[in-house]
């Protein structure tokens, strides 16, 4: 037989790299990485960076604007609170907060998702259908309603808001996964598999868990922003998070009454929780777009 | 009279590795009246000539040719809206998966009347529904399908591949067209369906003298029904002329492997023998070799064919080689 | 075939609502407190009721009883007390219910309006800055959180220019009957010398809440639309109608259009949900006296009959809205019924 | 000569709803008999919907018969447990891009087959591997290619290596050649002839593509709505079919 002499390159690249290669030419997506980056290194060492205290409360210095106006203090970067408490510490701490635990949230109700997504995926006949159908009940509720009625029944608090976002975020999860575990489950190379020998364990190691944990990022990183979204929504509306916590939301709902002195406490909370909503979206977005034209080509 | 005469051809894709050619200076003349076929294998760049031709190429594309002409008028020196509205008007098209190429949420019937031009129909405007319906049912006929009603009032989820097929010739000859442009239109049809089909594209360009030109990557159907043929290997024209005489004569070597790897060219052949198989695969678009393309697989092959051979003639019979296998004479 | 799907639908229905119901009824048990004040709403009830309520209630038997108890008096419209006015609650659902809607319509009218449209334009010139512009004015609507949104449009148009109001339906000097509940159509129906001003009012009460709670659904409507679009547009009887001859715009409306919205209404179910939540915080901050308001002071009351019966009635709203675009989709998509047959 | 592969009156039909409770079944397949000896190539054509690929997939296990026996070498069999028949029948899909996995390197998808379904230490797979690529003429470097880096010709000659991996007596071709270009068609139909002729291997055809039919095949069976209409030695067959049906498919009526 004679040998192929026209072999592709050599450098041609494995479906990682392609996906990554074209993720690289988005400009907006390699952005939104770089601030979710920021955010995540704010989330875990940003105690390391704050001048102050965030809770620590100087009755000499209250409601300061920030620095760089006429009435600001250099030493208060971002000026204070009502109760003098430093914007910038508290800011820097609200990143462990709300996107620190959104983060772990959303990781956790990845998990559980991922657990019964799988035993879903995997199972067959009435019990498929009828877990289908309680799925796309549970759907239908959206997860900050969910997550209402959830801390409704335990109570207002950082711990039961974490929990009930979990099981909100539950059933997307679970439906995601199933989705994509029953779209790989009709590929040829699935039964391809099976005559080869393998199991139904081999099957969801060897063939799909690789081809469907992409599918997870893109359902992660949804997810991530529906949490953070959800966090400070719930602390804004008294039911998350509870004073003194310098959670966002919380931080927003605090300044509420200051509206008219000190807007930018309002602003600033605000403005960090669309961003990082922002990044997490735009990560998104381009790892869907990378894995469209992958698909393309 | 010359209805489509293309002369070199060129199509350069646009990518961030740079210009890639696939289709390298190819030749194309059709008289009106005539069955063309165009064989070659997937990725040779038949269907990238046939969209030039309707131009449904995007913008990634660029199209140069030395001539370009439909009907005496070169289309590439045309604006852009006139070119699409003469070749609107001229040639019609159809693919090789017609269930997709039909709306899934319009009947048929909607979609079988807005092919059917308006101005050609007697009558006033609110008797021209009924026309159109006429004119539909008339088609539908034409094309060999009897239940008229059933097909109009159906979805292309309710059709057979065979009947949509159908179906897209009737709107394709609705305005009657002087070319039909079928890009593997039976690839995913039946065998017996597919003889109906080359059946009814031969009868329509018996009775209206419809040009067709059928593209292919298998011989067989192509011998059977076409006047003349043209052989693409990697976006290069390696042969041309009649039909039969292409195939009893085959000139070059690509040619000549395309028949021989065919059972049914080969009378002789045992079963079960080897059939004849150029070796390696056909390059990528990447990776073309310089000069002629089929150059590394040849087995004829010389330093010369590092220089792409230009289109020499020898009566009606074209070809690019520059070592054409010997005339032999007729069995 | 159209009608056994149908029927199956119902049937999907009645089990939700069973579902739900049995929720509600658990939540009389899960919530802190005696299920028997949670249940009646009375706060404090006397020796001589408590064995009438213990009865009514059938709180001796077994939980089926109970249910099924609590089952009849929904269907009545006994919904007990709530803890906070010791009104009934179904008629203070009945009295803030059309508030909520009112807002939530409008709302939903803008996205369709704006979203689908805009969408489209930013399909079609997808590599154009226009279309650019859109998406990216999409993703940051799409990454917005309401509550900061609502008061930074709040510091802008009430509290930095003065030209609107910051909360309520209707300023408290106009005094309208209540007829359908919704605000715009009661005026006009009023009868009363001033309406065309209180007409005005209510307008400018209008614009801030209805523009902040579009902003969500309007900016995935857009997305959705586009990406739908995009991939319409992808397919080979695009083609086809482009080389019958049809002009873009004719391919547009005529193929294009009918195949991406199909996606998009079903996407309007899902937007309906979470719409209601988004309403809840838009009505907290605009003071509007709505469902949302209603049960969000309910939850910090611990109110627990009124959030009961709220959640009975947006859970039942949401998934009947959805079932109901479930079913026009299906009829409306060919392609959808011929899933039904296979 | 002892069969290698025997068929036995084999039955399938499936249920179809029609409407709220009425159901119909239809008869995938119905009384199907044939026999395949080693070294022979039989030939199955129809329409779709004939049951063709009803009929491959039960041979390979991935469907369960109705009623009937399959008897490999004598012995009636159950063939759904793989990891004991694949090595006598093995099964090679239309499209051979679809049965690859896209996100997992030829080498290791190989290793898969060979871990799942023997006892060979590592060594002794990896020696199996470059065999088997090389009997169907590819590279050793190979082994660390993605699917999507070959070319049609050579994803087809990927999935004949993982077929023959497992030194399996009978492959069943379920239209794998149907959809290649001429050339490589042929590339693969010489492939497989000179591997019969080696080994002496079986190979059950389904196709629609007739003049293959012709070329490969000694024996043929032509269904049709789950029957056999006809059957007999293919040159006989085709050069002087009997039943309307037969005529139909090769496009003389």
């Amino acid at each position: 037989m004679a040998k192929f002499q026209w072999l592709q390159q050599k450098d041609e690249l494995g479906p990682l790299s392609q996906l990554w290669h074209s993720f690289r030419q988005q400009h907006a997506a390699v952005l939104g990485l770089i601030l979710f980056g920021f955010f995540a290194l704010i989330a875990v060492f940003g105690p390391l960076i704050t001048p102050y205290d965030p809770y620590l409360q100087n009755p000499n210095a209250v409601l300061l604007p920030p620095s760089w106006d006429d009435a600001g203090d250099v030493r208060y970067l971002l000026g204070t609170d009502d109760l003098g408490r430093d914007q910038f510490s508290r800011l820097v701490k609200g990143a462990s907060y709300t996107f620190g635990i959104a983060f772990i949230t959303a990781l956790g109700a990845l998990l559980l998702g991922f657990m019964l997504g799988v035993l879903a995926g995997m199972s067959k006949g009435f019990r498929a259908s009828a877990f289908n159908h309680v799925l796309d009940l549970a759907l239908t509720i959206p997860s900050l309603l969910l997550a209402i009625i959830i801390v409704a029944i335990l109570g207002p608090g950082l711990v039961n808001t974490i929990w009930a976002i979990m099981l909100a975020l539950l059933p997307q999860f679970v439906h995601g996964i199933r989705n994509s575990i029953l779209q790989q489950l009709e590929q040829d190379y699935v039964i391809a598999y099976r005559l080869d020998g393998a199991n139904n364990w081999q099957i969801l190691r060897y063939v799909i868990l690789p081809n469907t944990w992409e599918q997870l990022t893109v359902l992660f990183s949804m997810a991530l922003s529906t949490a953070i979204l959800d966090i400070a929504a719930l602390g804004f509306l008294g039911l998350g998070a509870q004073s003194p916590a310098a959670e966002w939301g919380l931080m927003v709902a605090e300044a509420l009454d200051l509206i008219y002195l000190s807007p930018w406490s309002i602003a600033l909370p605000g403005l960090l929780i669309f961003v990082a909503v922002l990044s997490v979206n735009l990560v998104s977005d381009g790892l869907r777009t990378a894995m469209r034209k992958r698909q393309e080509s | 009279m010359v209805l489509l005469d293309i002369r070199n051809l060129t199509l350069e894709l646009e990518t961030s590795q740079g210009l890639i050619r696939a289709v390298d200076r190819v030749s194309l003349s059709l008289r009106e009246g005539e069955i063309r076929g165009l064989v070659g294998e997937s990725g040779s760049g038949k269907s990238l000539i046939a969209k030039a031709i309707v131009a449904v190429l995007n913008q990634r594309w660029r199209i140069k040719a030395d001539r370009f002409h439909w009907r005496g008028e070169d289309l590439l020196q045309l604006p852009f809206d006139q070119q699409r509205r003469i070749i609107g008007r001229d040639i019609a098209m159809i693919y090789q998966e017609p269930s997709k190429c039909l709306d899934p949420t319009a009947t048929i019937a909607e979609q079988l009347h807005e092919s059917i031009p308006t101005d050609g129909l007697p009558g006033n405007w609110w008797t021209k529904g009924r026309h159109k319906r006429k004119k539909a049912i008339a088609l539908l006929h034409k094309v060999g399908i009897k239940e008229h009603q059933a097909v109009l009032d159906s979805y292309p989820y309710q059709l057979s591949e065979g009947v949509c097929q159908k179906v897209m010739i009737a709107m394709a000859i609705a305005k009657s067209p002087k070319l039909l442009i079928a890009d593997e239109p039976t690839t995913a049809l039946e065998a017996s369906t597919q003889a109906q089909l080359f059946r009814l594209m031969g009868s329509l360009n018996q009775l209206k003298g419809m040009s067709v030109l059928l593209i292919s990557n298998e011989l067989d159907s192509i011998a059977r029904y076409t006047h003349r043929l043209s052989v693409l290997y990697c976006g290069q024209l390696v042969e041309s002329g009649d039909t039969a005489r292409v195939l009893a004569q085959p000139l070059h070597p690509y040619t000549d492997a395309l028949i021989k790897s065919v059972p049914e060219f080969q009378p002789d052949l045992q079963p079960k023998k080897p059939l004849f198989a150029l070796p390696g695969s056909i390059p990528t678009l990447q990776h073309l070799p310089v000069g002629c393309r089929l150059g590394p697989r040849c087995p004829n092959a010389r330093k010369e064919c590092v220089h792409t051979p230009v289109l020499e003639r020898k009566q009606h019979h074209y070809f690019s080689c520059h070592f054409p296998l010997q005339y032999k004479e007729p069995r | 075939m159209i009608w056994h799907y149908l029927i199956r639908r119902l049937f999907l229905l009645s089990f939700v609502f069973f579902a739900l119901t049995c929720f509600a009824f658990s939540l009389g048990h899960l919530f802190p407190g005696d299920p028997l004040v949670n249940f009646s709403g009375i706060s404090q009830p006397d020796d001589e009721l408590l064995p009438v309520l213990v009865q009514q209630y059938r709180l001796e038997q077994g939980y089926l009883q109970q249910y099924l108890a609590f089952l009849q008096r929904i269907l009545q419209g006994d919904w007990g007390l709530s803890l906070a006015s010791q009104q009934p609650v179904l008629h203070e659902i009945i009295r803030v219910f059309p508030a909520t809607l009112e807002l939530v319509s409008y709302a939903l009218f803008i996205s369709f309006v704006l979203g689908v449209p805009l969408g489209l334009i930013a399909a079609i010139k997808a590599n154009h800055w226009t279309g650019r512009a859109i998406s990216s004015i999409a993703l940051l609507g799409y990454s917005l959180p309401i509550f900061w949104w609502a008061l930074l449009m709040i510091m802008l148009f009430s509290i930095g220019l003065g030209w609107l109001p910051t909360s309520g339906r209707i300023s408290v000097l106009y005094e309208i009957p209540v007829t359908t509940g919704f605000m715009l159509p009661d005026i006009l129906m009023s009868g009363q010398t001033y309406w065309q001003a209180a007409l005005q009012d209510a307008i400018r009460h209008l614009w801030l809440p209805a523009f902040v709670l579009a902003t969500y659904p309007t900016t995935v409507m857009i997305r959705f639309t586009r990406d739908a679009m995009l991939s319409v547009w992808q397919q080979s009887y695009i083609k086809t109608a482009r080389a019958k001859g049809l002009s873009r715009s004719q391919v547009l409306y005529r193929h294009g259009l009918r195949n991406a919205i199909l996606p998009v209404l079903r996407q309007l179910g899902l937007q309906f949900s979470t719409l209601v939540t988004l309403a809840m915080i838009t009505e907290l901050i605009f003071s509007w006296p709505g469902i949302g308001l209603w049960l969000l002071d309910s939850i910090n009351q611990r109110n627990y009959p009124a959030i009961q019966g709220g959640l009975l009635v947006i859970s039942s709203l949401v998934i009947l809205v959805n079932i109901l675009l479930d079913i026009l989709y299906t009829l409306l998509n060919p392609l959808a019924r011929k899933q039904l047959h296979g | 000569m002892s069969h290698l592969l025997q068929v036995v009156e084999l039955c399938k039909s499936y249920r179809k709803q029609l409407g709220l409770f009425r159901q119909t079944r239809v008869q995938a397949l119905d009384h199907i008999n044939f026999t395949l000896s080693a070294g022979q190539t039989l030939a199955v054509v129809g329409e779709t919907g004939s049951g063709k690929s009803t009929l491959a997939k039960m041979l390979v296990g991935i469907e369960q018969p109705d009623d009937g026996e399959i008897r490999l070498s004598g012995q009636a069999v159950t063939l759904s447990n793989y990891r004991k028949y694949n090595h006598v029948i093995r099964y090679m899909f239309q499209d051979a891009e679809r049965a690859l996995n896209p996100s997992q390197k030829v080498g290791a998808m190989l290793d898969d087959v060979l871990r799942f379904s023997t006892v060979l230490d590592r060594q002794q797979r990896q020696q199996r591997i470059l065999q088997s690529l090389q009997q169907t003429g590819l590279l050793d470097e190979h082994i660390n290619f993605f699917p999507h880096m070959f070319s049609a010709g050579q994803l087809q000659r990927v999935a004949l290596a993982r077929a023959l991996i497992l030194e399996p007596k009978i492959l069943i071709l379920d239209e794998a050649l149907t959809v290649l270009d001429p050339t490589v068609r042929a590339q693969i139909v010489n492939l497989l002839l000179e591997l019969q002729q080696q080994q002496g291997l079986s190979y059950l055809l389904i196709s629609k593509n007739l003049r293959l039919v012709r070329h490969i095949s000694d024996h043929c069976l032509v269904l049709q709505d789950g029957r056999v209409v006809e059957e007999g030695p293919t040159e006989q067959l085709l050069d002087r079919p009997q039943h309307p049906h037969t005529r139909k498919l090769m496009g003389l009526s």
